[in-house]
């Protein structure tokens, strides 16, 4: 930690930065995001277990786009959004020093976007082992069970879309949720209106998903939506061999094809 | 439930399965009146939330169909429509919606005999399962919560 | 970096000798190879003749061994070993759950991590940068390098050389002093595991390669694999007595002739356990 | 407020026999916005469009709905009848009764219900139609060949006759391509260049063809009919209009070691050269990679000799800026060497050689005269063989195509060998012999059984050297299935024809597709075979994919009428069913994020990046703009933008979500 602190102190006091978001700890000693422009506030940086929250969220964010150069405390799931971020052209890599954050929480050396691409490369990219299991359980089931449990899990939303504004992949200025012309969702968070809000965040982060599970944490009433991408970031590794977040010139799984793409459906 | 007469949408493109269905008429094939189809440029336009509309809106099954891999009017229109199928099914059958209640087929403008049959054999198919009662739930549901409140 | 190394059935028996010569190697040039403890056989032709899961299975055990004993890189001498410890390694890093359902039959971690080379990546990683200074008798003959099939083959999994013409090997042989010669039987079959049931096929395929060798004044043949040595070491009687003549020509393993030109005695690197007679050191 | 007309066509009695055409127009007549339901025997005849035409005055319709047949049949029909009438013809919808309806259900009651149906749809659709402009663009009428070789000279002269302009830009310092480079052609046997050279000269001399050899495209922008083309001249050292061509400076050049790629390396060249006797344009050009002046600093013998003083050492290249209308891509082929073959030594052996330096030993104006001497020792080869498939047809060399060509060039090159060298002996190893098209296979029983050329079923597996002699190994797969040796003097390899060297290079700025063996893809397999889909540019020749002398040719001419066509025109009209980016004030500009994912999914690269400035040049916003002159509205785009950014002018969000509701809903 005082590698991440030194460093932070060293970026902002010769100016390669103006302003480093990382952790710090909040009044009841839950982690929140900070947004280091002084130095001599980067004692406040903390990196630990607690510093779950996806920090690549606030980089389409235009305050903070603002700040220029900024460098940014990113753990695997951090790197991977900023790898999809740059490749859909929404950040400028030449903008962004990475403060990489290793498994047992050291500071990497990350001089570049291909050396972080080096170390991306090297971890697994499958989604965090305790949502495998509940995926697996939930693959067990039939489909009618499938179609209870989630519609209970759904008739929880109140249609907040904390899972959209969690999620640095959402990023638009304008929702499919917030077109009426037509309405393609139904407005009222009722089960009609939060089933197809669902399956319309889950379909437009397939091959996108960087399986941070952001949208489940950040989900007030428990949903566990994040579930939804996770199982489509799986099946596009099945289908297509691919980890979304991988490089930062890769086109989306859903923007691309191969003539011999294979599915059993079609007839 | 015998009576039951099951809603079929077909979502078609225009330069291979439209033109094959054309062909059904021109060769004077019979099939099931159930079937009505929607026209679209290329089955690259048919956008996955089209389906959960026709499902909403009543539709007991649905048809998507367009150019055979390789045959398409706009070279690549089916390839990503077949990406974004697979992933489609994949979340549907997690979710615990039903898609045997739609088709996806390739069929060309050659294919007049093949179109009857696709459609035959989805319709007696969403016949013996039935109305769709579970999405139509999700919508009456909710058409009823709403007039408890007002 | 400390080299695991598996020395697989061969280099405890019928190839004592290249054994010899890869540890002599070892100490001459202080490299430092730690047998992998435990390990087993590879499979071999057996094994994935008769099922595929235990053809996977024994040797991702010995790769399990390796990476519980921290071993990040090991050497394979015997080129019929390395062949199915790479193939396994491909395998399973294809097919996640086939690797799953391995570890469960081994009972042991799988990562499928370590860097398996074979024993020409090994001498170019370790020996060559050293060499120049050791020589000190070149080995100043004519050699034909006879690669067989299991050290460049199948090139897409093995991503080593080129299968067609191979190169590694004589690219060695110059940097002790020896040349090449142009040789077109570097990957013939010198027919393999015929040797116990068909000998006259081994005498057959391996008489050609021999005898190409001594048409294109060779001196000697160079080989990096246990059972091609057999062949045509061993079998020299046979291939003689089946082409009615007399080869003389020595066939040596490439760990041999750089012992040879760093000044080890012919005793040292095994010379003494050939059949055909080395006269060359 | 809409007021829509609805036509009921009765189809003689295809579509009344079996759907009640009077319940239908009685139906959608009571329909909200339809102000008008009618029925007719035959809509679209004279009377049925007058109809239309005059409804729509007198009811003052704003759309239109023909419920008749399929509008693959007549959609155009109605939508001209409708802007006879005065209405905008986007604005007219057709209801599909007849092939979607009548014809493929009994008559019964549901028939007439799904008939209702299919009408009520298109009136709910018709209803957020909006009028369209036909998209009109300019055409400059001059075109661009791409490559002098057999096909792009063919299209050059084929446009150029129908009096429109060509530019032609040929890379190397003559036009002419490999077909200059054959002897013989097959199945006639004639001469190459006897054929080829006048063709050339006619290029040179047409007044509609301005030629740029030694040149190549640096960049290409704009779409069909308004390319900008840019064109890199590289300097070849010389000036054109004093130089006469009398080759002097090519004699005294004291650099001649080069080896001469007209002959396939099979002979040398100086510094300062013509590529070949015949060339067009008959001027020399200094590479300069190899001239000792460029090298060295020091020599200029050539300037010294010149007698019209026209070597310029300092000569620079030059970018020419071309206005374009249309392009045929003519770049051919190239071949694989036999330094690709490991099998076959990587090119060690100098008696193994390709199929194109065969055709220069065997041709007159070649480095042995014609004599087939090999070229190690310049032996005459008493035992040759020909290896048919050297890489073609063969997964593993990544070649899984066949290349066509050579099962009958190397007939030829038998046949030519056994009519020089009588005593000498001929095998050829093959797969299959294919040897489709006019006279072709008569060509090649007559090298097996007039020639006798020993024809083998099987592969080789390995060539080395032995004794001096090539040592052949293959099998026979046919009757005894045994290995065969052959002891051969020489060896030809029909290797593998492959895209030309640069090709992806320059489909990257063309902005067409190719595909995985970097051959340029045409817009469809079957009906689309000579444009591409970025549209005005088409294909001709062995650029697509090999090919021989007249299917390139017949392809060539296929371009130009296809140029000529679109020259026909002033202005181009096209269907304005395109896609585009919303837009609105600041400070959104367009609900589009810029993700540039559906850049991805265009098939026609007609999504663009627009960057929003502020007067001071500071990036606002990039957003993805469609351009209108590349779009054919597939709308993959449109369904893949997550923002639903993009819309689709005919098939828009709106429409087709009416369509389904519609549908499915009760009225």
């Amino acid at each position: 930690m005082n590698n991440l602190i030194s460093r932070a102190k060293e970026l902002l006091e010769s100016k390669t930065v103006n302003v480093v978001i990382g952790y710090e700890a909040g009044p009841t000693g839950l982690a929140r995001p900070a947004f280091i422009t002084d130095s001599a506030k980067a004692d406040k940086l903390i990196y630990d277990e607690r510093c779950v929250q996806n920090l690549a969220v606030y980089l389409t964010k235009a305050e903070v786009k603002n700040f220029g150069k900024m460098a940014i405390v990113a753990r695997l799931p951090v790197m991977r959004s900023i790898m999809m971020l740059i490749s859909e052209q929404q950040v400028i890599g030449d903008n962004l020093i990475i403060l990489g954050i290793s498994e047992d929480n050291s500071l990497l050396d990350i001089a570049s976007i291909s050396v972080m691409q080096g170390y991306i490369d090297k971890c697994d990219l499958g989604n965090p082992s305790k949502d495998r299991e509940i995926l697996a359980e939930l693959n067990k089931m039939t489909p009618e069970e499938k179609f209870s449990w989630w519609q209970n899990q759904f008739s929880k939303c109140i249609k907040c879309y904390a899972c959209r504004q969690a999620c640095p992949m959402c990023y638009c200025i304008r929702c499919t949720v917030e077109v009426n012309q037509p309405q393609w969702i139904p407005v009222q968070a009722n089960a009609h209106g939060n089933t197809e809000w669902h399956i319309l965040r889950a379909m437009h982060l397939a091959g996108r998903c960087i399986s941070c599970g952001e949208c489940g944490r950040a989900c007030p009433v428990g949903i566990p939506c994040h579930l939804l991408t996770m199982q489509l970031a799986d099946q596009v590794w099945n289908y297509f061999h691919v980890h979304a977040g991988t490089s930062d010139k890769m086109n989306s799984v859903l923007s691309t094809y191969e003539p011999n793409d294979k599915e059993s459906f079609i007839i | 439930m015998s009576d039951f007469e099951p809603k079929v949408v077909a979502f078609v493109c225009n330069w291979c399965t439209y033109a094959g269905a054309d062909l059904t008429g021109t060769s004077r094939l019979k099939y099931a009146s159930n079937v009505k189809i929607i026209r679209f440029p290329c089955t690259g336009r048919i956008d996955f939330m089209l389906l959960l509309k026709a499902f909403a809106n009543g539709a007991d099954g649905i048809i998507v169909s367009g150019c055979h891999p390789n045959d398409c009017h706009y070279t690549s229109g089916n390839f990503h429509a077949k990406r974004r199928w697979i992933m489609f099914k994949e979340l549907m059958d997690f979710m615990g919606i039903d898609m045997n209640r739609v088709t996806f087929s390739w069929v060309s403008a050659a294919e007049g005999a093949k179109w009857a049959e696709v459609v035959n054999e989805t319709v007696t198919r969403i016949r013996e399962m039935g109305p769709y009662v579970s999405y139509k739930e999700l919508v009456n549901k909710t058409i009823e919560e709403e007039v408890k409140n007002e | 970096m400390k080299t695991g190394l598996y020395p697989g059935c061969s280099l405890t028996g019928s190839a004592r000798d290249y054994n010899e010569s890869v540890s002599a190697l070892a100490e001459a040039f202080g490299l430092e190879l730690i047998q992998i403890p435990d390990w087993n056989c590879c499979g071999a032709t057996a094994a994935h003749n008769l099922n595929k899961e235990l053809s996977l299975a024994l040797p991702a055990r010995i790769l399990a061994l390796a990476e519980k004993n921290g071993l990040e890189e090991i050497v394979v001498p015997c080129a019929a070993c390395y062949s199915r410890l790479v193939v396994t390694q491909h395998e399973l890093k294809k097919n996640p759950e086939l690797k799953n359902r391995i570890s469960e039959v081994i009972e042991m971690d799988y990562r499928g991590t370590s860097r398996i080379l074979n024993v020409i990546e090994w001498i170019d990683k370790y020996i060559i940068p050293l060499l120049p200074e050791k020589i000190t008798k070149p080995f100043n003959y004519k050699v034909a390098c006879y690669y067989g099939c299991l050290l460049v083959r199948p090139n897409k999994v093995l991503n080593y050389d080129r299968a067609e013409d191979p190169q590694t090997m004589d690219i060695v042989m110059t940097k002790i002093g020896a040349q090449p010669v142009d040789y077109p039987y570097k990957t013939e079959c010198c027919g393999a595991g015929f040797s116990i049931s068909r000998t006259d096929i081994v005498s057959k395929l391996s008489g050609k390669i021999i005898e190409d060798a001594e048409y294109r004044g060779a001196d000697a043949i160079i080989v990096a694999c246990p059972m091609c040595h057999s062949n045509l070491d061993m079998r020299r009687p046979d291939i003689n007595k089946y082409w009615k003549t007399e080869f003389k020509i020595p066939v040596i393993f490439v760990t041999q002739a750089i012992g040879l030109a760093i000044g080890l005695s012919p005793e040292k690197v095994g010379l003494k356990r050939h059949f055909v007679d080395v006269k060359i050191s | 407020m809409a007021r829509i007309g609805v036509f009921v066509c009765h189809c003689g009695e295809n579509i009344s026999a079996t759907v009640d055409c009077g319940k239908v127009a009685e139906t959608i007549g009571k329909l909200k916005h339809v102000v008008l339901s009618t029925e007719y025997k035959y809509m679209c005849s004279d009377p049925g469009q007058t109809l239309i035409k005059e409804a729509i005055k007198e009811h003052n319709l704003t759309g239109v709905v023909v419920s008749a047949c399929s509008p693959r049949m007549h959609e155009p029909t109605f939508r001209k009848a409708c802007a006879e009438g005065g209405l905008n013809p986007y604005l007219c919808e057709m209801a599909n009764l007849r092939e979607h309806c009548s014809w493929v259900h009994e008559k019964n009651e549901l028939t007439t219900e799904k008939a209702i149906d299919i009408v009520r749809t298109q009136v709910e659709k018709v209803k957020l139609n909006s009028a369209l402009q036909p998209i009109k663009v300019p055409v400059t009428k001059t075109a661009m060949v791409i490559g002098g070789g057999i096909a792009g000279i063919q299209a050059a002269l084929d446009i150029a006759n129908t009096g429109h302009k060509v530019v032609m830009i040929e890379r190397s310092p003559s036009i002419g391509g490999h077909m200059s480079q054959l002897s013989e052609t097959f199945p006639t046997l004639d001469c190459s260049q006897c054929i080829l050279t006048p063709r050339m000269v006619e290029v040179a001399q047409h007044p509609n063809i301005t030629l740029y050899t030694y040149a190549e495209v640096e960049s290409v922008e704009g779409f069909i009919g308004n390319f900008t083309v840019k064109v890199r001249k590289k300097a070849k050292s010389l000036d054109e209009k004093l130089c006469t061509g009398c080759g002097l400076c090519t004699t005294k050049c004291p650099q001649k070691k080069i080896p001469n790629e007209f002959e396939q390396g099979m002979g040398m060249r100086p510094a300062i050269y013509i590529p070949f006797p015949q060339a067009v344009p008959n001027r020399p050009v200094i590479d300069r990679e190899h001239c000792t002046y460029y090298i060295k600093g020091k020599c200029k013998i050539c300037e010294i000799v010149c007698p019209t003083k026209a070597i310029r050492f300092d000569q620079p290249d030059e970018i020419i800026e071309l206005q374009i209308g249309a392009i045929v891509a003519a770049t051919g082929f190239d071949i694989k060497h036999a330094d690709f073959f490991p099998e076959y030594g990587y090119g060690r052996y100098k008696d193994i050689i390709d199929g194109l330096q065969f055709e220069r030993l065997a041709s007159a104006s070649g480095p042995t005269s014609g004599v087939i001497k090999r070229p190690s020792d310049g032996q005459i080869p008493k035992n040759i063989v020909f290896i048919a498939c050297a890489g073609s047809r063969d997964p593993a060399k990544g070649i899984a195509y066949c290349s066509k060509i050579c099962c009958m060039y190397t007939a030829k090159h038998a046949m030519l060998y056994k009519h020089k060298v009588h005593e000498g002996k001929a095998h050829v190893f093959y797969m299959d012999i294919r040897s489709g098209g006019k006279n072709y296979d008569e060509f090649v029983r007559r090298a097996i059984e007039e020639d006798h050329v020993n024809y083998i079923r099987g592969r080789v597996s390995t060539i080395y050297e032995r004794n001096g002699k090539l040592i052949v190994k293959g099998v026979d797969t046919l009757l005894s299935s045994m290995p065969v040796e052959i002891e051969a003097d020489m060896v030809v390899l029909a290797t593998a024809g492959v895209a030309n060297s640069g090709a992806e290079e320059l489909a990257q700025k063309l902005h067409i597709s190719y595909d995985s063996h970097k051959f340029f893809a045409e817009a469809h397999p079957k009906l689309k075979p000579v444009e591409t889909n970025t549209a005005g540019i088409f294909l001709a020749g062995a650029c697509q994919n090999p090919k021989d002398i007249p299917d390139s040719v017949s392809q060539a001419s296929g371009s130009a009428v296809k140029v000529a066509a679109l020259f026909s025109q002033n202005e181009l009209t096209r269907e304005p069913l395109v896609a585009v980016v919303n837009r609105m004030g600041p400070p959104l500009h367009s609900t589009c994020v810029g993700c540039f994912l559906c850049q991805a999914v265009c098939p026609y690269q007609a999504i663009e990046r627009e960057d929003i400035k502020t007067r001071d040049g500071k990036v606002l916003k990039s957003l993805a703009k469609i351009n209108e002159g590349l779009c054919q509205g597939c709308g993959t785009c449109v369904a893949l933008c997550r923002s639903k950014s993009i819309d689709l002018h005919g098939y828009s969000n709106n429409q087709v979500y009416a369509e389904v509701v519609a549908l499915l809903n009760e009225y």
